[in-house]
């Protein structure tokens, strides 16, 4: 099983090297942010596989925290400041 | 009208909900509740004064049918998705579309909205007044049923009647 | 086998933490070397989850991802924007100033990373690693606490731990002194604010265990800081005046409680005879618990000010 | 057997992660690589919950594993939308 564990988390590192292209080619910040979007989705799957892998409950724990910053960081992407003076 | 649940039975499922929430974080260590009473406590009170309104009281049934149906349809939402993008020959004719929604409780639609995303070929790209705009994955495709069916399923749950005078 | 494939995994997570790393400075684009920046922090956390130091790879998430990102893009949103649509100015012109401050910049850089490459070879390695985890694992019975992370920043190195505070409140007068708060967000649309609802409350939870767990496992009052810290981001991004943040004087207790704590603390063992921040051991856990909730709020508020970017204003606008 | 059918669930994830990047490689314009990214990722992350926490027989952790799932879900899902409304009264507004 932990053989399939240790294959399993690579293939997701490839996944993301493949999301990487999209961040890195864009275009506009909607696709890069869409990429981030997709970086912490699989970032959440890696860790909870690596928590198995190493052996290391906490990063269940980080796997949750990213869950919900990357949601905090997707709102700070789209959150629409007001004009200042006219307001 | 939807029914309400009263403010102190409100006070008393979020406590619960929360209570439960941290208990499952804390992975039920009891020596956890020092911190837990007053974080369930910040919570509620965080949660309380955030909430729009009374809570909706849900219907188990409804629940069950929704659970379902969001599955069922989650996965053939995947499985569309995944085989559009494996295809040799990307077979996808993307456009937009309106929905009118039928259903009015705001908690409700804001679920709809969400879930639309994950049915298969749709997604809600903005709302506006009571019109949905999706983005199709298959413009030749008409989304307007299967967004029904979740829509019914939503109403169900919420225990909220459907409009029904025109379609 | 398993040992060849996470060979692979690190090297792929390593030329990805630098390609991204070198993207978002190489970029031209504010906008973009951000959203770059905050896929290189996410990257960045899995990277010390697989270091196996999940107490950095938890504080990461929370700072370096979530909040810095919202940090930096918010700063954006301050100045104001050279054209509607900035996604494809990228092709960059520079002054002879601006390139020679480029030029020194590297150079300093590169003497910075010789200079810790030349004190990596002067460290026996094994050897001081092992004396200092051995001198903790020693001592962790009477810190306390049980995660030697904690034990050290709270209980043995305690000192540097209260500096570090005083550092964020310092910070945190640089801030105020930069004058009113900045503008608020337009309320956002139903979706969002329906967001908050959930998040909110779960993030309060999820700060609440991290300072509860930070005892015997990874955690801690700064990650907990932090994610309370997202709490207050998220509803001032959803349009929302009120954060949770205090004002007047609850906010300046607030901002300075870790630091206050941590010197009620100490002093009052000071008068009982003790050392300065010398726990007796049988109270250590519960003195290390009252310092980190009360460092806990301070980084919170500290974050939600650095956020809102001045001081906030004590009349109340809207709700 | 059950351990089969958790591998067979985390491979299925995996499947879904690696579909959900080739759209986003694929995919036209922002909304399409959307529908690829909540759609195929969200299913994908899952299937391999599902998988892990029928490896693990720990009911708690399969909890909180599940809770995991379900904040992602969610704020997946928000995101999209987000983004995409975003992206949709930019187009309309130039």
């Amino acid at each position: 099983m932990t053989e399939l564990l240790a294959i399993v988390t690579l293939g997701l590192m490839f996944s993301l090297f493949l999301g990487l292209l999209r961040i890195l080619r864009g275009p506009g910040a909607g696709n890069r942010m869409l990429a981030a979007q997709l970086i912490g989705t699989t970032g959440v799957a890696m860790l909870l596989l690596l928590s198995l892998l190493l052996d290391q409950y906490a990063l269940i724990d980080v796997a949750l925290i990213l869950a919900l910053l990357a949601a905090v960081a997707a709102a700070a992407f789209t959150g629409q400041q007001r004009e200042s003076g006219h307001d | 009208m939807a029914q309400r649940i009263s403010m102190p039975a409100g006070i008393l499922a979020r406590t619960v909900l929360f209570a439960a929430l941290w208990w499952l974080i804390t992975q039920g260590r009891a020596d956890a509740w020092l911190v837990g009473v007053p974080a369930v406590a910040l919570a509620v009170f965080a949660s309380e004064r955030l909430s729009s309104g009374a809570l909706p009281r849900l219907s188990l049934i409804g629940l069950f049918g929704f659970l379902s149906l969001f599955l069922r349809e989650s996965l053939s939402g995947g499985i569309d998705v995944a085989r559009r993008t494996l295809e040799p020959k990307l077979r996808i004719a993307p456009g937009f579309s309106s929905y009118r929604l039928r259903i009015q409780d705001p908690r409700a639609r804001v679920l709809l909205i969400n879930c639309i995303g994950l049915l298969p070929g749709t997604l809600a790209a903005d709302l506006d007044g009571d019109f949905a705009e999706l983005h199709l994955l298959d413009a030749d495709n008409n989304p307007d049923p299967q967004i029904r069916q979740l829509e019914q399923a939503i109403a169900r749950l919420f225990n909220v009647p459907l409009e029904t005078n025109d379609d | 086998m398993n040992a060849t494939m996470l060979l692979i995994f690190d090297a792929l997570l390593l030329a990805s933490i630098i390609g991204l790393a070198w993207a978002a400075l190489a970029s031209a684009d504010a906008r973009r070397s951000v959203i770059l920046f905050i896929a290189f922090g996410l990257l960045l956390a899995v990277a010390w989850g697989r270091l196996l130091a999940p107490d950095v790879a938890l504080a990461e998430a929370a700072i370096g991802a979530g909040l810095t990102g919202a940090l930096l893009l918010a700063a954006l949103q301050w100045q104001p924007r050279k054209t509607a649509d900035t996604t494809n100015s990228e092709q960059p012109t520079h002054t002879l100033l601006e390139t020679g401050f480029r030029w020194l910049v590297t150079l300093l850089c590169a003497a910075l990373a010789g200079m810790l490459a030349w004190s990596l070879t002067q460290i026996d390695a094994g050897t001081a690693k092992d004396a200092l985890a051995n001198a903790v694992a020693a001592n962790i019975d009477a810190s306390g606490v049980s995660n030697p992370v904690t034990a050290v920043l709270l209980n043995f190195r305690a000192y540097d731990t209260l500096l570090e505070l005083a550092v964020l409140l310092t910070a945190v007068l640089g801030i105020f002194a930069l004058g009113p708060a900045q503008a608020g967000y337009r309320i956002a649309g139903p979706v969002f604010t329906s967001l908050t609802r959930w998040l909110t409350p779960l993030l309060i939870l999820t700060a609440g265990y991290l300072l509860w767990v930070g005892a015997h496992a990874p955690g801690g009052a700064f990650q907990a800081g932090a994610t309370l810290a997202a709490a207050g981001v998220v509803l001032r991004l959803a349009g929302r005046d009120q954060i949770g943040l205090p004002r007047g004087n609850a906010l300046r207790i607030a901002l300075g409680a870790g630091v206050g704590m941590f010197l009620l603390v100490g002093l009052a063992l000071f008068a009982l005879g003790r050392p300065f921040l010398g726990y007796p051991p049988a109270w250590a856990g519960a003195l290390i618990l009252l310092i980190e909730t009360a460092a806990m709020l301070a980084i919170a508020a500290t974050l939600v000010s650095a956020f809102i970017g001045g001081q906030p204003t004590e009349e109340k606008t809207r709700c | 057997m059950t351990d089969i059918l958790a591998s067979l669930l985390i491979m299925a994830g995996l499947f879904f992660f690696m579909a959900g990047s080739i759209g986003l490689l694929r995919f036209p314009d922002l909304y399409s690589r959307l529908h690829a990214l909540t759609k195929a990722d969200n299913l994908g992350l899952g299937l391999l919950i599902i998988g892990l926490a029928l490896h693990l027989r720990d009911p708690l952790i399969a909890l909180k594993l599940l809770l995991i799932w379900l904040a992602v879900l969610a704020a997946g899902a928000t995101s999209a939308h987000l983004i995409a409304r975003h992206a949709r009264r930019r187009e309309k507004h130039v």
